[in-house]
């Protein structure tokens, strides 16, 4: 199963390349009439503004998933740092950072992320803002626990007691041993950043235009459901297989880091 | 004497605040090691041995008593002892990083001295009776066994006067048990270490200690020779180990 | 007929082959203790009694039986009930086999229906104290949980115990406290008891009969005091000479060389082979046929030849 | 006495938490651009008269004290004044919260009713080789539909075809509690699939590490039917995720709730909060976000409370031995 | 709900009348409760003072309770309200005849000191109105039942900007003694009073029963739901919750074809959208006329009506296209030039490679124009970049600081009833508004000042404006608003003019007949 989910991935991935090398077209171009159903000229249709649906869903799908990824990234080496360190630590730090976490984990997400996007104003820098705030509390969390687990580890003891200092004993032995916590964490939290930025875009406080995302061409599709069902159908279809294969990914992922036994009850 | 425990003790407060329990893991306890001497530390469960280790190691401050090493108290800096004591503890499982090759686990405390002998580090693995082919292996690659080996590498890659065995055997199976025991005696025969063994198993213990120290409730209840006290215990309690043996 | 029978068992987890053929008689009333090293099958061989086995577990061939029904191939409604009647276990962690989340005397309600004893059955494993039906089983010592656990798995009086290590995470001193409750109560009620243990000094202390495996298979079996003490063998001698409680002061123990074997398919010859000094060409690869020496049944080539050889070693005390 | 102790440390812990959230939200709101003169007099408004606005509400004195001040109204459960209806803000909160109360709470029962079955059902089917992949599609189906396309395809079925279930309208709950039922369905179910989906995987998760535990096999030893497990020994050990989950699945409903009142245009706090933050009304946004922000603290408490009932190794009473 | 429920007769179609897009069927039943659902709530820091008021929907909320002494008709003409008529005996001066038996919702009845008082109000108010009625020199009473109106000059547009909610009367005595705030109570003369509002939730509006007009309204019950969201309001068309509901997506009718009983129709408005260009943000290129005007030249009205709009909107001049007497914007001199001009003109500013920013509020379809003003440009050789923000943000970075920090933006304009109207907006003297980027041009205010005094024929004046306008191109009309309206056939019988001025939908809902309601 997962490897059906790389799969539609790394499809996605190609179809984000073939849009930044041009393929399909321009996904600004007025190039026909509006509201087309899909033909020659325009394979996927037009938009209402006359524009090929079809660049516009591979520039979307670019935007999207660069944006989520990095935004993920970031949660990603954030949350290793405060989590590896406070769950290391203990103490106070520990405290602050988990309060911290406590702090941004009781705001509503999309509250939280309306909140970045008006605060710095809406656009990608809000978006990924958005998506790493809204993915951190959780993640550190997570990274929090593995690292105290870790941290109690015989190795780990072994290598204070050889005189390691701090950085060595934390790169060394806490973050390697954490960091399927955070792999698998990741591709949970990228499908939350690929639905935080179909949301924001659906508030109207996305990636800007012309630019398209996914959530901006599933927004606009929205609303010409009846119309022009093929403006939602693509950019739609495109989103769900994106968060459906990134889970998928991450249920293997997790299966393969941590086995689990299974027993019947007969 | 390489350790001196004086007086020793440990108070741990457990629980929510205001209304913390204070619970004396260590009361009062005096142990002294000697160069090149093995110290058994028996007793049962929960009974301060662990933590008896961890004042050993200097990982654990006494709430009061002094510990001297060889001679002065811990320094503040614990990078100053580095490559002058070490530990193989309990959990064969989680005694290697996972992540890491057997022969950086091994190479680890050379690293920590800025010292890179990479033959140090397969001279000690073919000491401990496991190929240089070993240091490529992951943890996971090995059996219980063969991982405590890699530990007792570790130990003394850097041919440390002290080294901790906290229940180094117990979770091991007994005859990979008597392996690792037997290389313990013959290394410690080759190198001289002092060492601080600790097992609730007196079975193993009367097989590699010189000297025994029974604990009890966080106190020593007594201290022997291990023929004296195998033959002809004091204290109450030790008899009643005995008999369970 | 014997109560529990299991012949050429073959049991195949994903990638390990964690019984390899391997056979075993109870009796009715007989205490049988199952040794060996770690990952030599003891516990596959103990769940499999009762199709206690997990998901990854499959069985390639060979069967069990209990009380003449064939384990394996009953129906669900009828193994339970199998089990109900016939089967009792007791596991290595006693505070993990109670339901953490339930207190002692519910649990036992539970199990016993709606006529129970508690007091009866806690009262059996030397338990009376009113504050145990309270508490939860995490408040309880290892020693006191492993009782509870006793008193569930005896409560329906089964005709056969597992016992798979019930006292291997207790401290030395509980350790026979539990010993003493276990074996008196199957006495008592005409129980069997399937004792898998490390211990070779306590099995060899209570129970009838030893079966010892190696590799997936019982390599030897017989009455306890021979296979300890004359061992047909050479793994069983191996084993029984390094237990260190076993060694005088001074002594130098002779632990088996070499690693335990982790199989994936049958293997061709003797298991133990590679690790056995006696070992011949044809261990390599023939399966050792079981042989009849003195009252031991012996899974070995050479064991004609070695009778001598091995009753050399050392005696285990008992 | 424990209980006591346990209580003022939680209580110390969530003030904290919310005065975290109110220094935040303070920030933010004032972090805003576009004042929020500008949005309400609009673009005619002369310098005077911005002045003078911002002078009623205190938007001139430092932000410090502006904090101060308003830390204080809200401590004496006064949360000020919406700048554009002029009507107590705690009031209006009040009248909405009903709505995404109601509209959480259907969402939670129906994770549990739903997603606790299917979480138990594919956990006992599961199979070591990845079997029950239908079932885990499914869930993973569930979060990777969000709500605003669920919302938006609900919204566009049920009003061109005449399904039964209205949309596009709103009857408060005293009003006819039948007919608001009704209104409340859709949106409720489309807010409940992320977290049936949600629920389902972590009771299948939960489950699934309970078969494994030596007491399930004690059990299953002992010749108890499958059903019976389940019932006595499975739920209840599985049940603390679960439980945990729901307690931090309620910030994410209160979130979703955001969207789908916006889009099937329910009264209730999240479309509130939006449209405070659309014009700047930053006494509601203030306690908007703090009411959500509180609301998922006490939650938490209680969740914490529930699972010390159900797990007593993990509860406040937990002692050592008896 | 309840309602009463009429059998339709053979009669019942409405028949649309020259500017009208539909005509209420008098002969159906009066009385039934009206469910209206609109896209945003009137919300304002003044709150309901009419005379503050300066949002199109707000209006229209108000004039459901409110009423001024002229209203305008189909065509734009000045008729009759609440005054019965008016004469002038010169052009400076009006004197209106009140209408008798005229009462306020509280039972009292209007006098002229309340038509006097609230005129001087409004004049004395910061609101923005009170620069529409113009150079007004004195306001008296002229008996019981007259008031005079003296300007100092002619002023044009009079007549017109008196028929706006701004210039509604008010309850003076009540005011005056303090019994009554207008901010917070809607107290006038109009068919409906408030029963119920919650803030962005509902309004409730019941009939006043002291109406003066003797059989009106139709309705008894206007309920009013604010439905933000477009989806929202459409479906509840569709389910027959809603009678009738404002759209704001060009396509709606699209949407909703098919739909049983559904009707969309588009009406004209006077309300366009306009592109400001910041003339005084300092050092940049949009401060030089050539480059505004090339600008201007590049972009492309008519395809922003046509793709942008949906082919709804018209292409303007500063005078709103559809109001009688307005400029042909095909007329326009930037209108017959060719993008190669606009890159000559460009070239000559040295701004050949000419890249800035658009900024504009998410509403839509401003996104949807601005893209295609970014099309358009492009042709040109200029680069757009568009930076969309929610209205708050948008309002603070055009309106917030002088001089305003951005380059060029969005935004719309009511047109009003009278072509000079909304000419005076060109002058940032009297609009003050736009003092942070426009820098005032004396000619095009003289142009302007002048089109407003004339009272005859003022076509060849507005035309100078526009041309001037043009040519200044600081604040660009681009293309009018139009505002889609959909109802429900078989459950309403809605009056509605083809054209409104003050973007009111509900204008005449007073004569609309319930056929039946849910
Ligand atoms: N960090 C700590 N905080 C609080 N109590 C502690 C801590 N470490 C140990 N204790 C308590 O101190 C006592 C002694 O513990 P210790 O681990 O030293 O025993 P032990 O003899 O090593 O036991 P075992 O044989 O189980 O390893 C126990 O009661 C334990 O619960
Ligand atoms: N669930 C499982 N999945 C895969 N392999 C397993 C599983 N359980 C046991 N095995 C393998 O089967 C073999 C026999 O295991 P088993 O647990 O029966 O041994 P044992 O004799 O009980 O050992 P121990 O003394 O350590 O309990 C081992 O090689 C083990 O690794
Ligand atoms: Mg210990
Ligand atoms: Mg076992």
């Amino acid at each position: 199963m997962s490897a059906g989910g790389l799969a539609v991935l790394a499809v996605l991935v190609l179809f984000a390349l073939g849009s930044l090398a041009g393929a399909g077209g321009d996904p600004d171009a007025i190039v026909g009439p509006r509201l087309q159903p899909p033909g020659p000229g325009w394979w996927l249709g037009t938009d209402n503004l006359g524009r090929s649906v079809l660049p516009r869903v591979m520039e979307g799908v670019g935007t999207t998933l660069l944006l989520s990824s990095i935004a993920v990234l970031l949660t990603a080496v954030l949350s290793a740092a405060f989590g590896i360190l406070a769950g290391y630590r203990g103490g106070y730090l520990n405290e602050l950072v988990m309060r911290l976490v406590e702090v941004l984990y009781s705001f509503p997400a999309i509250v939280l992320a309306i909140l970045v996007a008006a605060v710095l104003g809406p656009g990608q820098t809000a978006a990924l803002a958005s998506i790493v705030l809204v993915t951190i509390p959780l993640m550190t969390r997570l990274v929090r626990g593995a690292a105290v687990a870790v941290s109690q580890r015989d190795y780990v003891t072994s290598a204070v007691i050889s005189g390691a200092r701090l950085p060595r004993v934390l790169v060394r032995h806490v973050l390697p041993n954490v960091a399927g916590t955070i792999a698998v964490q990741g591709t949970y939290a990228l499908s939350v950043g690929i639905a935080v930025e179909g949301g924001l875009s659906f508030l109207g406080f996305g990636v800007q235009p012309p630019q398209a995302s996914l959530g901006v061409l599933i927004q606009q599709g929205g609303t010409y459901m009846i119309a022009a069902p093929w403006l939602i159908l693509g950019p739609g279809v495109v989103l769900v297989a994106a968060i459906l294969a990134i889970n998928v990914v991450g249920d293997g992922l997790r299966d393969r880091l941590e086995p689990r036994e299974t027993r019947s009850l007969t | 004497m390489i350790l001196e425990l004086d007086d020793v003790t440990v108070t741990f407060a457990a629980g929510p605040p205001f209304r913390r329990i204070h619970l004396d893991a260590m009361r009062r306890v005096s142990l002294q090691v000697a160069e090149g001497e093995t110290l058994g530390l028996v007793g049962e469960s929960g009974s301060g041995k662990t933590t008896t280790s961890r004042v050993a190691l200097g990982l654990q401050r006494p709430t009061s008593g002094t510990v001297r090493f060889d001679g002065r108290p811990f320094p503040k800096r614990r990078r100053e002892l580095a490559g002058r004591m070490q530990a193989v503890l309990q959990h064969p499982h989680w005694s290697l990083n996972p992540r890491m090759r057997v022969g950086q686990s091994v190479a680890e405390p050379l690293d920590v001295l800025g010292r890179t002998e990479r033959n140090a580090v397969t001279e000690m693995l073919e000491h401990v009776g496991l190929g240089a082919d070993f240091a490529d292996r992951y943890p996971h690659e090995l059996s219980g066994g063969q991982r405590q080996r890699v530990s007792i590498a570790r130990a003394l890659v850097t041919r440390p006067g002290f080294i901790v065995f906290d229940e180094a055997v117990s979770a091991l199976d007994v005859s990979v048990q008597v392996q690792i025991l037997n290389l313990i005696k013959d290394l410690q025969a080759e190198y001289g270490f002092s060492a601080l063994f600790i097992s609730h198993d007196l079975g193993a213990v009367r097989y590699v200690a010189d000297r025994i120290a029974v604990m009890r409730g966080g106190e020593v209840v007594e201290t022997a020779d291990t023929r004296t006290f195998y033959t002809a215990p004091a204290h109450e309690y030790s008899k009643q180990l005995l008999e369970a043996l | 007929m014997s109560l529990l029978s299991v012949r050429n068992l073959v049991i195949d987890y994903a990638r390990t082959r964690a019984l390899d053929g391997a056979d075993l008689e109870v009796a009715q009333g007989e205490t049988v203790g199952l040794v060996g090293e770690s990952g030599s099958g003891k516990s596959t061989l103990g769940s499999a009694v009762g199709r206690l086995l997990p998901r990854a577990a499959r069985r390639t061939e060979g069967e069990v039986t209990v009380a003449g029904e064939p384990v394996f191939d009953l129906p669900d409604a009828r193994l339970r009930h199998l089990r109900r009647k016939h089967l009792g276990f007791v596991f290595q962690d006693p505070i993990g086999s109670l339901d953490p989340t339930m207190r002692v005397g519910d649990q036992l309600k539970l199990v016993l229906g709606r006529g129970g004893d508690v007091r009866f059955h806690l009262g059996r494993v030397r338990l009376d104290d009113p504050r145990v039906l309270r508490a939860y089983p995490h408040q309880l010592s290892g020693g006191m949980a492993q009782r509870v656990a006793i008193a569930m798995a005896m409560a329906t009086s089964p005709e056969l115990l597992v016992a798979d290590e019930p006292t291997a995470a207790l401290d030395s001193q509980v350790r026979e406290e539990v010993s003493n409750v276990i074996f008196s109560l199957a006495a008592e009620a005409g129980t069997s008891i399937l004792w898998l243990s490390h211990d070779l000094p306590a099995v060899a202390r209570r129970c009838d009969r030893v079966a010892v495996m190696y590799g997936g298979r019982v390599v030897e079996s017989g009455p306890a005091r021979e296979v300890l003490g004359n061992p047909a063998h050479p793994y069983t001698a191996a084993l029984a000479g390094s237990a260190p409680a076993a060694a005088a002061h001074g002594v130098r123990l002779e632990p088996v060389p070499g690693r335990p074997p982790v199989l994936t398919g049958a293997s061709p010859g003797c298991a133990f082979a590679p690790r056995c000094a006696f070992a011949e060409e044809r261990c390599e690869h023939e399966r050792p046929a079981p042989v009849r020496i003195r009252e031991q049944d012996v899974l070995c080539h050479r064991a004609a030849d070695l009778q001598d050889e091995l009753t050399k070693h050392e005696e285990v005390s008992a | 006495m424990r209980l006591l102790m346990w209580w003022s440390g939680r209580a110390l812990s969530s003030a904290a938490t919310l005065l975290g959230v109110s220094v935040l939200i303070f920030a933010a709101v004032r972090l805003m651009p576009g004042g929020f003169a500008e949005t309400v007099l609009g673009p005619f408004a002369t310098a005077g008269q911005k002045a003078e606005l911002a002078a009623r509400y205190g938007l001139d004195q430092p932000v410090f004290m502006q904090y101060g001040h308003w830390l204080g109204a809200v401590a004496g459960g006064d949360f000020g004044v919406s700048m554009i209806s002029r009507q107590p803000v705690g009031a209006e909160l009040l009248a909405r919260l009903p709505v995404t109360a109601e509209l959480t709470v259907l969402a939670v029962a129906a994770s549990v009713l739903l997603g606790v079955p299917l979480g138990v059902l594919t956990a006992v089917r599961a199979r070591p080789d990845g079997g029950g992949a239908a079932g885990r599609l499914l869930s993973g189906l569930g979060v990777s539909v969000p709500e605003f396309v669920l919302g938006s395809l609900v919204v566009f079925v049920f009003s061109r075809y005449a399904l039964g279930l209205e949309v596009g309208t709103w009857t408060p709950l005293t009003q006819d509690p039948a007919a608001n039922l009704a209104t409340m369905i859709l949106p409720a179910a489309v807010l409940s699939v992320f977290s049936i989906s949600v629920t389902a995987r972590t009771t299948r998760d939960a489950v699934m590490g309970v078969l494994v535990e030596p007491y399930v096999t004690a059990a299953v030893g002992r010749g108890e039917s499958p059903w019976f497990i389940v019932r006595h020994h499975i739920l209840r050990n599985a049940a603390t995720p679960v439980v945990t989950l729901i307690g931090t699945t309620t910030a994410y409903l209160l979130g979703g709730a955001l969207i789908v009142e916006h889009v099937f245009n329910l009264p209730g706090v999240g479309s509130y909060i939006v449209q405070a933050v659309g014009r700047r009304d930053y006494a509601v946004v203030q306690a908007g976000v703090l009411l959500a922000a509180g609301v998922f603290i006490v939650m938490n408490v209680l969740i914490d409370l529930l699972v010390g009932v159900i797990d007593p190794r993990l509860g406040v009473m937990a002692g050592r031995r008896s | 709900a309840t309602g009463t429920t009429t059998t339709p007769t053979a009669a019942a179609q409405e028949t649309a009348a020259p500017g009208y897009l539909a005509v209420a069927d008098e002969a159906l039943a009066k009385g039934g409760a009206l469910n209206l659902q609109v896209h945003i709530d009137s919300g304002a820091a003044t709150g309901y003072d009419p005379q503050l008021a300066d949002v199109a929907t707000t209006w229209q909320l108000l004039s459901l309770s409110y009423e001024t002494l002229v209203t305008v008709g189909p065509d734009f003409s000045v008729q009759p309200l609440l005054a019965e008529k008016w004469d002038t005996p010169d052009d400076r001066t009006y004197v209106f005849h009140l209408r008798k038996g005229v009462t306020f919702s509280n039972g009292r009845a209007m006098t002229a000191d309340d038509v006097v008082g609230s005129l001087k109000r409004l004049l004395a108010s910061k609101g923005v109105w009170a620069g529409q009625l113009g150079p007004v020199e004195e306001v008296v009473k002229d008996g019981d039942d007259q008031v005079k109106v003296t300007l100092k000059e002619p002023y044009t547009p009079f007549l017109a900007s008196l028929a706006n909610v701004p210039a509604a009367i008010l309850p003076m005595k009540e005011i005056d003694d303090k019994s009554v705030d207008p901010a917070t109570t809607l107290l006038g003369t109009g068919p409906y009073v408030v029963d119920n509002h919650r803030q962005d939730v509902s309004w409730t509006f019941k009939r006043n029963e002291k109406y003066w007009n003797q059989g009106k309204p139709a309705a008894d019950t206007l309920n009013i739901t604010i439905a933000p969201e477009e989806a929202a309001r459409i479906a509840a068309l569709q389910n027959g919750s809603a009678a009738l509901a404002t759209l704001g997506n060009v396509d709606s009718g699209t949407m909703l074809a098919g739909a049983k009983d559904v009707k969309v129709v588009t009406q004209a408005t006077t309300d366009f959208y306009y592109l400001m260009l910041n003339s005084l943000k300092p050092g940049s290129k949009l401060a030089d006329p050539k480059v505004r005007q090339a600008i201007n030249i590049a972009l492309d009205t008519k395809q922003i009506a046509e793709v942008a709009l949906g082919g709804k909107g018209k292409p303007t001049a500063v005078t709103p296209a559809g109001l009688p007497g307005s400029c042909d914007p095909a007329a326009l001199p930037s209108a017959a030039k060719s993008v190669d001009e606009a890159k000559q003109l460009l070239a000559e500013a040295g701004a050949q490679n000419l890249s800035f920013t658009l900024t504009i509020f998410n509403t839509e379809p401003a996104p949807a124009v601005a893209q295609v003003i970014q099309q358009n440009l492009q042709q040109a050789g200029i680069t757009v970049k568009i930076e969309q923000m929610d209205e708050a943000s948008w309002s603070g970075k055009v309106y917030g600081k002088a001089p305003a920090e951005f380059d060029a933006a969005l935004s719309w304009f009511a047109g009003y009833a009278d072509p000079g109207m909304v000419t005076k907006w060109w002058n940032p003297e009297t609009a003050g508004f736009n003092v942070g980027f426009m820098k005032p041009d004396p000619e095009l205010n003289k142009l302007i000042d002048t089109a407003n005094k004339l009272t005859g024929d003022r076509e060849k004046a507005l035309a100078d404006v526009c041309a001037k306008a043009d040519a200044d191109a600081q604040m660009i009309p681009l293309v009018t608003r139009p505002a889609t309206v959909a109802y429900r056939g078989d459950q309403l019988s809605p009056s509605l003019y083809a054209t409104e001025g003050y973007g009111n939908v509900l204008r005449l809902v007073a004569d609309a007949r319930v056929k039946k309601s849910q």
